[in-house]
């Protein structure tokens, strides 16, 4: 789920704005700097990008029936790393909020974040760490999509913690909660997308 | 077959031939307005102002209107109630200004939210990008993106005529199948996006394209008193917030 | 595979956008018979085989097959699936398998077949479709006609009583339409019933037992000859009229063609002229 | 635009895997004149038309202007595709944006064109394709025949002397036909001159002042009438003998046709028949 537009105090938008911003900026250097030399991958970008949106309209299929969908950024940010992911993820969430609805403008920076930074970078990090101890292509994907799905709610939840500290727990609690909420639920779907781009890579490397 | 209902009223609102910057400056205004006013009166304000335009001058059909709003409106139940419980030694419970809290937060959220929809429901994705690129975003930044908004109608149609082909070979018929008939569905989308973005390239190439998409943009001349409604507009919810609170 | 009808009664559908496509639409599809289903670009033709096959959930009206109306539950709507299949016009839609046999075997699979059984019916419909050869072929190297072919075999091994088709000519070369259409007349041999949308009149004319005229958000059914000679209805419908009615209506006004059905193709044209020269050049202009 | 003569000679040209799909082809196109190039899927059309407007480098042979050769360097490519432009099948291969008068305009700009003159031309590419009132419309909510119009309004933007085009009719009804049609006389009355691909032999008899036969890796030109009555060729070429030609062969023999060339479609077939039921009622078969 995307941090709803109005959500967050200013303050919390603005900040994390500035955080997301560096590592877009960094994506968006690498997208011009690859344009630049390559003309053409203009349209590849692109398309990685559709893909990345339409990756997330695809719906989970579940025990309970309950419709929810993948982030989508896993598989990305192996197939085209994750600076390059903090850009189309960012673009991916603006067309989220203002196709669909599904984020916002002011939360944008925060969605970014958790979605298009840590996300990526968590799921790509736990790539490389499984190539490297061996593991298999596919073991390494389930656990580079999984994690980064899981990594994305962690990172909302805290982003809300901090926004909302509970009274008596403080910040500690408040993540206790937001992490109940968003992200312990969040575990069989993250499962089961790291089970999906199994599939997906699975269906590429037969080709 | 079915394009995105957002989408399709932002191409069929009475508000499509206005200029972009003339927009975003009246929703980017109530945007902010909804976000740093208290709740009440100011967010109340905005929601009402917000809504009273799509569906009022810009004619963006209500429907669309209230679906749109159900995805925000779940996340922001969810997260209101999960803010406003207090997780204490002696176990769960509402925090003692919870109802004031909460309310502050929907009020917030809802606001922004239906502020943002009305530059949704008005503006197609193609009447903006152009916009970013005068914010001095990259050119090819700003291509990328547009070719992602082309191809991702292509690509979700593809996306609803394989899976609805692999329905109809019960490929949906136990959670396995499920699974095994969506992962073949993604990297049907992936290999066919590949494949669409190489020939489009030869497509374009016999256009001419050395560098970049360089395109046109529609000529949507700016209007005075629109911007003149829209900071009188803007000055009076925040005075009326001032006076009422 | 036996045969079933299947029957839709005054369906409203459409999409989100603006009014349904269809309007009180009703069809019977005649067991065994070959029915062409009729209407220019956006008539409709692909919501109403949408309907048919289960896909699209009308709005109103209803589907049936024997008699018996097809609900929308999972279990119903499972049943149907194995009697009616629907194959889509573009071959890329259908195709999402590595290899051939592989992507024909999806259906069977997923009947829960045994292994042996779901090997037979992949042997069966690759055989049906003139496509063996291809079983090991990646798909992504099929020619379009190819494609096309093996998206049908795909339907086949569900072994449907019905077999809806849409616009399974459209893009083919005279030599691809005609290895379609011989494979169509081998399902028929097969028991299936099978259905086909066009916007190809002449098509319609030389091959249908019935047509259905997709025309004014409702459908209009009945014998080829006299439907596809229906100047007002085809006008309507904006198609065109069939040159061998055309041609075999003058010809027959000038006493030259027998009395009886009018000619489908050139060929029964031909046949139907007299075979010598006729003796009075005077009714020939110069 | 102004009339050009684009020639090639003894093109030899194909694709990494196998043998070339044409070796030795040689065609004219002649200036201001309408050219289909025939051929069954596959037969190398497409290649022929990409070599022709040089998204494609012959590895033998070459292609030519008004005489002049073309190179392959960037700048002789450059100033090729301001005077052959060439439409490719699948619209959505060509259209990248979302908006039909940005898509449009993106050819004109990429010429380095003022803003000024590229809105006149997008204005002027768009009327004569009939889809200025599209104007403000989505791609993505476009029917595929407007599609494929908005398609050619993008090449027609360029001003070429030559407009290539790509199956233009496949997958669209005769209403679309009819509306592409009447679009390309439109272009030919400004002087491009246009050459179509296509495997309806009907279409190319109708419409083309000559025909290419793509056959055996090679092109056949000639005469629509003598190449399209070519029983040989069109069975090297997997193609049909068009419906107008072989009943019209047998009417004439009939002695019922006047002396001349042979009627190209069903209305100059019936303009051609005598007006009175023949009174010879002893010639006609019972």
């Amino acid at each position: 789920m995307h941090i709803a537009e109005g959500f967050l105090p200013a303050g919390h938008a603005a900040g994390w704005t500035i955080a997301a911003a560096p590592f877009v900026v960094h994506g968006a250097r690498a997208v011009v700097k690859e344009v630049r030399e390559n003309p053409e991958s203009t349209l590849l970008l692109g398309a990685a990008g559709a893909f990345t949106f339409v990756l997330s309209a695809i719906k989970l299929p579940s025990v309970t029936g309950s419709s929810s969908h993948p982030t989508g950024t896993g598989p990305g940010a192996i197939l085209f790393r994750p600076p390059v992911m903090a850009l189309l993820g960012t673009v991916v969430l603006l067309f989220q909020a203002l196709l669909l609805a599904h984020g916002g403008l002011t939360t944008l920076g925060a969605n970014a974040f958790a979605f298009a930074v840590v996300g990526p970078w968590a799921g790509y990090g736990a790539y490389r760490l499984a190539r490297a101890a061996g593991a298999g292509l596919l073991p390494a994907v389930f656990a580079a999509v999984a994690l980064a799905d899981l990594a994305t709610y962690v990172t909302t939840s805290f982003q809300l913690a901090l926004a909302f500290p509970d009274a008596e727990s403080g910040l500690a609690g408040a993540l206790l909660k937001f992490l109940g909420v968003f992200a312990v639920t969040q575990i069989p779907l993250a499962v089961g997308e790291g089970l999906l781009g199994v599939l997906l890579f699975r269906v590429l490397t037969v080709n | 077959m079915t394009g995105l209902a957002v989408d399709d009223a932002a191409w069929a609102s009475a508000w499509r031939r206005r200029a972009p910057g003339d927009k975003v400056l009246l929703c980017g205004g109530l945007v902010v307005t909804a976000l740093v006013l208290p709740a009440w009166p100011g967010s109340a304000l905005v929601a009402v102002v917000a809504v009273a335009l799509a569906l009022g001058p810009a004619r963006v059909p209500a429907r669309t209107f209230a679906r749109a709003v159900r995805w925000p409106l779940a996340f922001v139940a969810v997260g209101a109630v999960t803010a406003v419980v207090e997780v204490g030694g002696d176990g769960v419970g509402w925090a003692p200004d919870a109802a004031a809290h909460a309310g502050s937060l929907v009020g917030h959220a809802v606001a922004g939210s239906a502020a943002v929809l009305l530059l949704a429901t008005t503006t197609p994705m193609s009447d903006l990008l152009p916009a970013l690129r005068r914010a001095r975003v990259p050119a090819a930044v700003v291509e990328v993106a547009s070719v992602t908004y082309r191809l991702l109608f292509v690509l979700l149609d593809s996306l609803r005529a394989v899976r609805e082909a692999q329905a109809a070979r019960m490929g949906y018929s136990s959670l396995r199948r499920s699974y095994r008939s969506s992962g073949a569905l993604a990297a049907a989308v992936l290999t066919r996006s590949w494949d669409r973005a190489r020939r489009m390239q030869e497509g374009l190439a016999g256009r001419g394209m050395d560098t970049g998409l360089r395109v046109l943009p529609e000529v949507l001349p700016s209007s005075r008193p629109f911007l003149a409604a829209t900071a009188a507009g803007l000055t009076t919810i925040v005075a009326t917030s001032a006076v009422l609170a | 595979m036996s045969h079933r009808t299947l029957t839709a009664t005054g369906l409203v559908a459409g999409y989100e956008r603006g009014r349904p496509v269809l309007e009180g639409a009703s069809l019977t599809v005649p067991a065994g018979r070959r029915l062409a289903v009729l209407g220019a670009n956006g008539s409709g033709k692909t919501t109403l085989l949408r309907c048919l096959s289960g896909a699209l959930v009308p709005s109103a009206g209803e589907v049936s097959v024997d008699g018996a109306r097809l609900g929308h539950g999972r279990r119903a709507l499972r049943a149907h699936r194995q009697e009616v299949q629907l194959v889509l016009q573009d071959p890329d839609d259908q195709l999402f398998s590595a290899s051939v046999a592989q992507d024909v075997s999806f259906g069977p699979l997923n009947l829960g077949l045994p292994e042996r059984e779901v090997r037979t019916r992949v042997a069966e419909a690759l055989a049906l479709l003139a496509v063996d050869d291809l079983a090991a072929r990646p798909t992504h190297q099929l020619s379009y006609g190819e494609r096309k072919r093996v998206a049908i075999a795909g339907a086949v091994a569900m072994r449907p009583c019905v077999l809806l088709l849409d616009e399974p000519t459209a893009g083919l070369d005279p030599s691809a339409v005609a290895e379609t259409l011989a494979a169509l007349a081998r399902l028929q041999e097969h028991d299936a019933t099978v259905v086909m949308s066009t916007h190809d009149v002449d098509l319609a004319l030389r091959w249908a037992d019935e047509v259905a005229v997709v025309v004014d958000r409702r459908v209009v059914q009945g014998e080829p000859q006299t439907l596809l000679g229906d100047d007002d209805l085809l006008r309507r419908a904006r198609l065109d009229r069939p040159w061998a009615l055309t041609v075999g209506v003058r010809l027959r006004a000038l006493g030259l063609l027998p009395d009886g059905p009018l000619p489908r193709d050139a060929a029964g044209l031909l046949a139907g002229l007299p075979d010598r020269p006729l003796s009075d050049r005077s009714t020939v202009p110069t």
